[in-house]
């Protein structure tokens, strides 16, 4: 079997979260999430939808810039894929600002949906590739998103999983916090108790390690969804999967 | 009934200083030769509304100090990078910011666009967007059944000008937006839009029933310029790409204030060829 | 995604008794083949929403019994004069009013698109509509200044079904209304769509660029069929006329109910053809 | 000068009543309205638009049913028309029932958008051919749109004349009441006394006449305003100005 790229094992990762699904959507600047609701839309027998920002051959909106919310609004959208500046172990979501929001350290370029299809998707997929205490923080310093709500709070929807480039969390709903599902090759349990700056459930049974995606499906990976995704991310299908 | 047809800098000229101008995100279609001119004139105060993002247009008025106040749900350069004027005015304090949702921009230009006082949203409660955002209030759902349902309003968002750009136009001011009707919805809620054009067309685009399914009807129109490649060194979808090199040509010189004002120097204030269109 | 394809009577046969269905007015496209096929399936109960307004579909249905409820700005047959099986039963008090005005059911049926709970609309405050809408209640303005402004709160209508007509549809169910755009937020806001189509055409309808700023797309829509003169005896703009002749007929017919009943029998029930299409 | 008929009077007159505004809007079923906004728009110098429910010429809509309506929210109708079963002396209309409203003796096909243009356009012309106490009535059986509203209500809009077959009405806003403007050629104040179901209030000095429009405007009538509104009331413009 040839070298599987972390790439691939998040793509495929992800996608698992993804099957049975009847839309999902995939915001801006998400290579990966592009890449992982392909192949779940691949093995779906063409009962999946799958929306991409800025595509245009997967992109069928047709009611302007309004239409992705209100088809979220809608219950019509299953899932989608959220990343943040920082993440706290309260699954909030920073997409604004590092220090005081009126005089920051640093600066993003904003919240853009998250502040609404965290609350309305049922399936939110957060993303961050940088696993570190710097990014997964103990308290988020703006809240762009809450991770969990009252409960008088219209609320549909909310975080699913949790994938960096180190690891798999799941949600857990009860405890609002997150729980180590699994641990990608070459990286270890205490490395992410380490590498974590918020506190979060280990498992009782020993931590498992990320499926490494099988020969049929890397076959699909490097062939339709690496072809697919490189419209929308030509340089990011020309790093990994060397298609120009 | 003809529309008002100007130069792109008398366009300009009749966005006065504390405007509140509604802006496509780059994706879109922008108006960056109008921009340019906006930024040659040296307007003030202007109070920019992204619907729902900004991008390059942003970056460059907010560098030449135009602006005042931003309201979007982001400021983002995509690929190029974090927006280097725009960060750096926030970190300074030099500007305002109104940090949004993208849905909460489109439904408060839609409370607009109904002449309605406000609208209703899902989402942003518990959120530090929701608690920045004085005008904004929680209230409660009027049909929920018996306990409290707490809920956004929003009030309508009626911007002074929107500024966009379109393939194409005609001689009474219909402009063809396609599927990007955003645009369409910032015309039907702003005071007033002005529009500058890649070409005004022969004949009237009402006239053809396909075009007119996408097309922003004149009577929305303040005035309408003629601009060739006017949302340069930004692409239009359907039209021609962004031109690459320039932008992140220009994104290495607005690292630095120093940096920008060389840009502002050589592609905006000494383009005499574009001022004199 | 293909689009589930279905024969005009497998596709009125997944519309249950007791659904609240929108439907356009007559000079929008109406699905008659549809509506016949419901009537010979005897649908009961029925809800019927227009947007804003109904026509002879809806006085063809009333007539046939299908229908418990109207809830529209009006039934009207334009210069064929008053709709009569509509009027014979609201006389008769055999169906349920819930008369509207025309932008509270655009307004409502955004409420329901944009996934809001209520929408706020101007007018209507001292109409005998509103006294009438047990549903609609009278709110405040949350965003006025010092004195009240009471404002009517409108709850979102989700229609069950959409049951429209379009000139063209695809294979993967995306279907081009053009300016009759109405029809699109009646897709966006219903639980379920159904549509017949003149034709459905080669090709996927959202891979250019015009049509697609038009069209519904095909995730809205729960099952195509084609159906050519499918809005017939009504015509579609830009298509077909209305057979003139025909809707005299009808409406001469329709001042009484054995009248209606012998135009029951000659151009639906006993409409083998049409059946067995 | 040829024989000028009731339906040139009407539309002269009501033109009179559009000049130096943006924007008209006439409804469906009205071709005098129609006529009156199209030959308003013929000597206003290209500085008016008419839009026209049903037209394809005369009609820019490009947003569905909803933006007639939005437009008139936004504040760009600058006048609208409207008629009703009964009118009542408050400048009620009722277009939806005569007698109870559960049980009618009468049934119309029901308000359409007065209860929304009613409040928002400027300058509503409330129209009706049929001039008798059984259309110009006391009081209303259903108010499909109230004439006037408490002055907590948002009203920038509202009635501002009536035209008949007899004559024209002008509204008072201070007294909330109709008062006679002018008469139509060849009718009384005494028959309109007499054919009127409300009471109105009549001018200090005698009531003119309604004028009859000039050989210049006639031309124009019978001209281009006819050629134009015969693409959307054949029927109309056959019967009137002998347009096939």
């Amino acid at each position: 079997m040839s070298t599987v790229l972390l790439e691939e094992i998040l793509i495929n990762a992800i996608s698992k979260n993804l099957d049975g699904l009847g839309h999902i959507a995939v915001g801006a600047s998400s290579p990966i999430p592009g890449a992982a609701a392909l192949l779940a839309r691949a093995r779906s027998n063409g009962s999946m939808r799958v929306s991409i920002l800025g595509s245009e051959d997967n992109n069928f909106f047709s009611d302007g810039g309004k239409e992705i919310f209100d088809i979220a609004g809608q219950g019509r959208m299953d899932a989608f894929f959220l990343s943040g500046a920082q993440i706290d172990g309260k699954a909030n979501v920073n997409l604004v600002a590092v220090g005081d929001y009126n005089h920051p350290k640093a600066r993003f370029p904003g919240s853009f949906g998250s502040g609404y299809l965290y609350f309305v998707v049922p399936r939110v997929i957060l993303f961050r590739l940088e696993h570190t205490p710097r990014t997964l923080v103990k308290e988020v310093d703006f809240i762009s998103a809450p991770g969990f709500s009252d409960d008088d709070v219209y609320r549909p929807g909310g975080p699913y999983k949790l994938i960096t480039d180190r690891c798999l969390f799941r949600v857990n709903k009860q405890k609002k916090c997150f729980e180590l599902e699994s641990v990608h090759p070459g990286h270890t349990v205490n490395e992410i108790l380490e590498q974590t700056g918020f506190e979060f459930l280990l498992p009782d049974n020993e931590v498992p390690e990320t499926e490494t995606p099988d020969e049929a499906t890397l076959k699909v990976i490097r062939g339709e969804v690496a072809r697919e995704i490189s419209e929308i991310y030509p340089s990011f299908a020309s790093r990994v999967f060397g298609i120009k | 009934m003809l529309a008002r047809q100007l130069t792109i800098e008398e366009l300009a000229s009749e966005i006065p200083d504390g405007s509140k101008v509604a802006l496509p995100p780059d994706y879109a279609y922008c108006a960056l030769s109008a921009v340019r001119a906006l930024i040659r004139q040296q307007k003030r105060d202007l109070h920019l509304v992204g619907v729902p993002s900004l991008g390059f247009q942003a970056d460059m008025l907010i560098g030449a100090g135009c602006v005042a106040t931003v309201e979007t749900a982001a400021v983002t350069l995509s690929e190029y990078g974090l927006a280097p004027r725009f960060t750096a005015a926030v970190k300074s304090g030099s500007i305002t910011m109104m940090d949004a949702t993208c849905p909460a921009i489109h439904a408060a230009l839609q409370a607009s666009e109904k002449g309605i006082p406000f609208i209703p949203l899902r989402g942003l409660i518990g959120s530090d967007i929701l608690k920045n955002r004085k005008d904004w209030k929680v209230g409660n759902n009027p049909f929920a059944d018996e306990k409290d349902d707490p809920i956004v309003f929003l009030p309508a968002l009626k911007p002074d000008v929107a500024l966009i750009h379109a393939p194409i136009g005609d001689k009474f001011g219909n402009v063809w937006v396609g599927v990007r009707r955003e645009q369409m919805l910032m015309a039907h809620a702003a005071k007033t839009t002005y529009v500058t054009v890649e070409e005004i067309v022969e004949g009237n685009i009402m006239e053809d029933l396909q075009l007119k399914a996408a097309a922003i009807p004149g009577i929305y129109i303040n005035a309408i310029a003629e601009a060739k490649n006017g949302a340069w060194p930004v692409g239009i979808p359907g039209g021609y790409d962004s031109d690459h090199q320039h932008l992140k040509g220009y994104v290495e010189l607005a690292q630095t204030a120093e940096g920008f004002d060389k840009y502002l120097n050589e592609h905006i204030y000494n383009s005499k060829a574009e001022a004199a269109e």
